[in-house]
């Protein structure tokens, strides 16, 4: 056991995935010598050498796209993308290639690959480094998507994410990379992708959250006083339904909470299925606290942006007084 | 001094069996045995005619819409025999030739354009990705391919196929300014057949050559008389020697023509001069290659005769075999979208139904979600 | 009055507004001497000439973004993209600069761009030639989208987008781009965007769909026999809460149904805002009859992916028998 | 010709004042009036004032992320004076200089890195787009702007600056591909200062010359001392003539150097030498100014003393206006999303709360959604 960060869980992840399976390699921008913008590889190049940790060339596309190639050659690459915002420019080869190839060869042709991508707001980042677009990637098929809360969640989540024989995109929310530490254990340890975790049981609302608004949840829910159960997806795709469904089914309220902004976010994915599974359960609608259907401002209105405690509880209220 | 040169290069074009079937001894000798030669012709005029019966395949409905490979058969065909089994072609869709040589069954690419995965369920041993739709895109697998092989230390190379066209996408400098960067063995392969449906070459490059699309990388690169089978395998046997010994790409421009419509949805007459096709067939791949041969006596009307009664009888059975697979249950859909299927998934399997859909109302989830 | 198919009423619209405001110009690749794949700008390189309904490089990227230049230069670019299947390469410079050019300048540099992309399965098409990735755009604060479902919308639509201070994507579903046809007024006229369309009323049920899909729905509810009231969305981003809650009010059930996959799907949120609005009318959930969620396979299964009449109906059943 | 060349080029680089301090005559002369010359120089001065008081804004917590412009002044400022003001730059965000000779305040770069988007509310009459912060991108927008302009018939060119890890992007080769093929008049301007943050620019180019990247596009390319004022402003000279004339675009390599970090995020000690950045800080593009003012006796301690203060005052002033601007509601973040706000989003705005929860339970839709 060891008090780590989430940056140090991943780091450990990394370095125990590498020493344990010679095909695993790093590619990305600056995830070399200077160990990722975020240091999230610290060390892994000086350990592992130039051939295991590559710094690429600046273009998030080739980084994908030659990843889907080390990947359909056996290998299992772990390219970083290095902030959510530019994962757009490898949109294309994680749609139309990476999700699709197993499908399209029937088997044939794989994709394991994880993807790494710092994820969400709050950190007073310039533009386009604080975005949320795990809903994207979720509405497309053949890719999974996780987001861990935690230090513990993000060493075992990872490891399994890497272990996939499908591509998984790992998305790590930079506002608690340093946040709080936890014990994690040494020894290697995975957790399956697709199980949520049940953070604080109760009984009169369920609350549904993921990556650094979990923490805005226990806040919320701890001033609120209030018997609530609150779920961390970890896993967006697939999206465990059964224990959404049993706890909203024992509570009969439910609060989803992202930073996306709401239109066509994962919260609706969710509110829908809870409404097609607890329906005759249901004392209130769903409700949703998400970003705004804006553009992330820039970093002097993020927290007017991003939902706090606050919003989190006026909505709990809201449910409740329904 | 204020005004220097930092740097200087050119261009050249190699021709070894010309339009006008001039043959170059010097460069051309001991490049193909005679024997070679025959099967390779041979195989030609079988995937000049598979190519014909795919295109009446698709006119008489029985398949969808198909691209001839009409003119071009030489440049994939010349790239495949220059390679190894264990070298990767990383095709765009007008490479039959080269991939049936490499070894991808001939019904493959019959079932891919009927709109059956099946024709994509490549073989285990035939290093050939599926025909790749979306185009410029899958250089970059050619150059992860490569770099796979690179990473294990053999000694493998990746050769990707693409057109004139596919060069004006990003990801064909992403995959270039790679291979060339981190020194990975790939072989990018330029068909540069004037056309791109109806833009013509220009309007992707206004360069003198496609080749020089290289030089900005510091990569070799070359041009090429794609119609001469000669010296395309003279080509890409220096770019795969180059690959395996040094690791360093090398872009080639090989200079062909489509001589049918782009697809069987296109009509080329809306664009293009009927001059400048009728002048192209006379460079017609096929013809050069049958005149050498004749003219070195390795051919004649007989062997034709008998070579054409193979080729319809092999592309029968292809057909017979395309057209009469079992039908793909709807459930194939679901198969292979992940190794392991969802909950969710399955549930929408089981139901041919959307999840939302899929349960009897008041179902409790457990049932249905596990 | 003419009567005509939708290639042929998205033809007319771009003459008319050619004709009317010659910053409005046409790129992409095949638009010019070939009039288009589905010659849907037949004749306009001949009437306009070179300099207005240009042939570009292959490239979807550079569309887009020499888009979002000619649109920071005072024009009116209609980029056309050949496939939905090719938008991605597009995805980044949609998202990153044409959503938010106007926001991160606070209105100093605007892009009124429409790109035209057609949409969609049924066609018997190769792959990634009938994808339907609205959910995407519609996640995206900043871009507008709209689909018609017939020739007559379509004009309006396509003109009220070009005339649009903002982007939009016009997609066209190619499954009905001749289909049938319909009379449509020679002179020009608009269709708001943000305003959705009765196609026919009915008290026993809601439901809400758009482009070829529309055409689905039609054909259940007439076999259905039964008193529904169809609504045609067109604009999908922004959605007509108004008429749909209205509608749902009245008849307490609700369907909704698309071609996309069914997770985060546009159908999730319309469900959820059903529910958010008019929880105390429903009688049973708001159910969505929608692609699944897998990759859009090979033509010969698509129509078994794609939602028809019977599952249109059997969802109405399940939802009228709730 | 079995083997033929069949295209032949290459590369100068410029060079007018050295560094060490030698100045060519033929070249020089008459490029820059003495009064300009001062003028220019005052203003590096006071960019390089604005550039440290900057950093010491982030650094002092009152605001975010900077990326120093230190050493690499005379890129931008070079080309905007080499322009008109009816040209556009399209920046990356090491161009402070350029853009505020340009016409862009100076506080909106502070207001910009301070998170603020009226730092980005460019002033009408200013030919300027925002700072780019996505890589690669903005040259596109370039292409477009510079489109524009020849749709219309005037002569306005386009001059885009990015890195030379910019070049790695599929988005470049767009750009270029997009201008060189369509004739559009844009100057592709590539500050090569060594780095992407910590990657060296082998890894984005592992060719001789970056300037060749301009080679695979017919594109007129050439490299510049990119600390030598001369140089730069006698090439963009030329490139925007050649643009104005023809509509043909150039591509500039200008080589020179980040002498600071890559942002203050960074800690460029852990990957790269300091005897590195000690040699390039001999190549200091103001102290190579300044010294040939002192030659021509154009300049001495007095003025400099006098600049200094007056740059203090200005940048005074300029943090002022930045730091003291009155604070954005949160509603701000609603009310530039669209020309006219949908129905949806106004209720957001309204309640400041997402719209699911901005309802009062019960009410009815139509008060809440109209
Ligand atoms: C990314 C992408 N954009 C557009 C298309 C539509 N399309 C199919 S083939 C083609 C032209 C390709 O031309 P070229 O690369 O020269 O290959 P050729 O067909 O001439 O062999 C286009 C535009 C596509 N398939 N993929
Ligand atoms: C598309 C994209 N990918 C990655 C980043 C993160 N990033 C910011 S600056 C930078 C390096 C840029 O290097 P270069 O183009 O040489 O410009 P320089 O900073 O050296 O002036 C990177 C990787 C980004 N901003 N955008
Ligand atoms: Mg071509
Ligand atoms: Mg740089």
């Amino acid at each position: 056991m060891a008090n780590l960060t989430l940056v140090q869980a991943i780091n450990l992840a990394l370095i125990q995935e590498m020493e344990r399976d010679d095909r695993v390699l790093i590619l990305g921008e600056d995830v070399g010598l200077n160990g990722g913008v975020f240091r999230v590889t610290e060390g892994l190049h000086k350990r592992f050498g130039a051939d295991r940790v590559v710094d690429s060339p600046l273009a998030e596309s080739g980084i994908i796209g030659a990843s889907i190639g080390l990947a359909m050659g056996g290998l299992r690459p772990i390219p970083e993308i290095q902030f959510e915002g530019f994962l757009g420019p490898a949109y294309d080869q994680l749609c139309t290639h990476a999700a699709r190839m197993r499908t399209r060869t029937r088997g044939a042709l794989t994709v394991p690959l994880t993807v790494r991508v710092p994820v969400g707001g709050g950190i007073h980042a310039p533009e386009l480094h604080s975005d949320s677009p795990e809903a994207i990637y979720t509405h497309i098929p053949g890719i999974k998507v996780v987001m861990p809360s935690s230090p513990y969640d993000a060493k075992g989540l990872l490891i399994s994410a890497i272990r996939d024989p499908d591509p998984v995109i790992f998305f790590e929310p930079k506002r608690i990379y340093r946040a709080f530490r936890e014990e994690v254990p040494e020894d290697e340890y995975t957790i399956p992708i697709g199980e949520a975790r049940i953070v604080r049981e109760g009984g009169e609302l369920t609350m549904v959250s993921w990556g650094a608004s979990v923490i805005q949840c226990m806040n919320a829910i701890e001033s609120s006083g209030r018997d609530i159960e609150l779920i961390d997806l970890r896993s967006i795709s697939p999206i465990d339904m059964v224990r959404i469904s049993a706890s909203v089914q024992k509570t009969g309220r439910a609060v989803v909470v992202h930073e996306a902004p709401m239109t066509c976010g994962v919260g609706a994915e969710i509110a829908s299925r809870i409404m097609e599974e607890c329906f005759l359960h249901l004392e209130a609608p769903v409700q949703r606290v998400t970003g705004f259907d804006c553009t992330m401002p820039y970093y002097k209105l993020e927290l007017d942006y991003l939902p706090d405690a606050d919003r989190i509880k006026q909505a709990v209220a809201d449910v409740i007084a329904y | 001094m204020p005004v220097e040169t930092v740097f200087e290069t050119s261009i050249e074009r190699v021709s070894i069996l010309d339009e006008h079937g001039r043959f170059d001894e010097e460069l051309g000798a001991d490049l193909i045995p005679d024997a070679d030669l025959i099967k390779l012709y041979s195989h030609l005029v079988t995937c000049r005619h598979f190519d014909e019966i795919a295109f009446k395949l698709q006119r008489s409905g029985r398949m969808g819409t198909y691209p001839e490979n009409r003119g071009q058969e030489v440049t994939s065909l010349g790239a495949a025999y220059a390679l190894r089994k264990t070298d990767w072609l990383v095709p765009c869709y007008r490479e039959n030739a080269g991939l049936f040589w490499h070894g991808l069954p001939m019904e493959y690419v019959l079932l891919h354009w009927m709109g059956d995965e099946r024709g994509n369920e490549i073989p285990d041993g035939v290093n050939v990705t599926p025909l790749a739709i979306p185009i410029g895109t899958q250089m970059l697998h050619a150059a992860g391919l490569a770099w796979s092989h690179k990473y294990r230390g053999d000694d493998a190379v990746a050769c990707t196929f693409f057109g004139d066209g596919a060069t004006s996408e990003g990801d064909f400098h992403e995959a270039m300014n790679f291979s060339a960067n981190l020194d990975l063995p790939v072989i990018f392969f330029c068909q540069n057949n004037s056309w791109a449906i109806s833009v013509p070459t220009r309007i992707q490059c206004s360069a003198p050559t496609l080749a020089q699309r290289g030089v900005g990388y510091g990569m070799d690169c070359i041009q090429v008389d794609g119609n001469d089978l000669f010296a395309v395998v003279k080509v890409v046997r220096e770019a795969a020697e180059r690959a395996r010994t040094t690791n360093r790409p090398t872009f080639i421009e090989a200079i062909t023509y489509r001589l049918g419509d782009h697809t069987t949805a296109d009509d080329a007459r809306r664009y293009r001069d009927q001059e400048e096709v009728e002048m192209w067939k006379l460079r017609d791949p096929l013809i050069r290659l049958r005149n050498h041969l004749d003219g070195k006596g390795l051919w004649d009307e007989t062997r034709q005769g008998a070579l054409l009664e193979q080729a319809e009888a092999r592309v029968v059975d292809v057909v017979k075999s395309a057209v009469e697979i079992e039908p793909l249950p709807a459930s194939d859909m679901f198969a292979n979208m992940y190794k392991a299927m969802p909950a969710g998934l399955e549930e929408q399997a089981r139901a041919m139904r959307t999840c939302s859909l899929g349960r009897i109302p008041g179902e409790t989830v457990d049932q249905a979600a596990t």
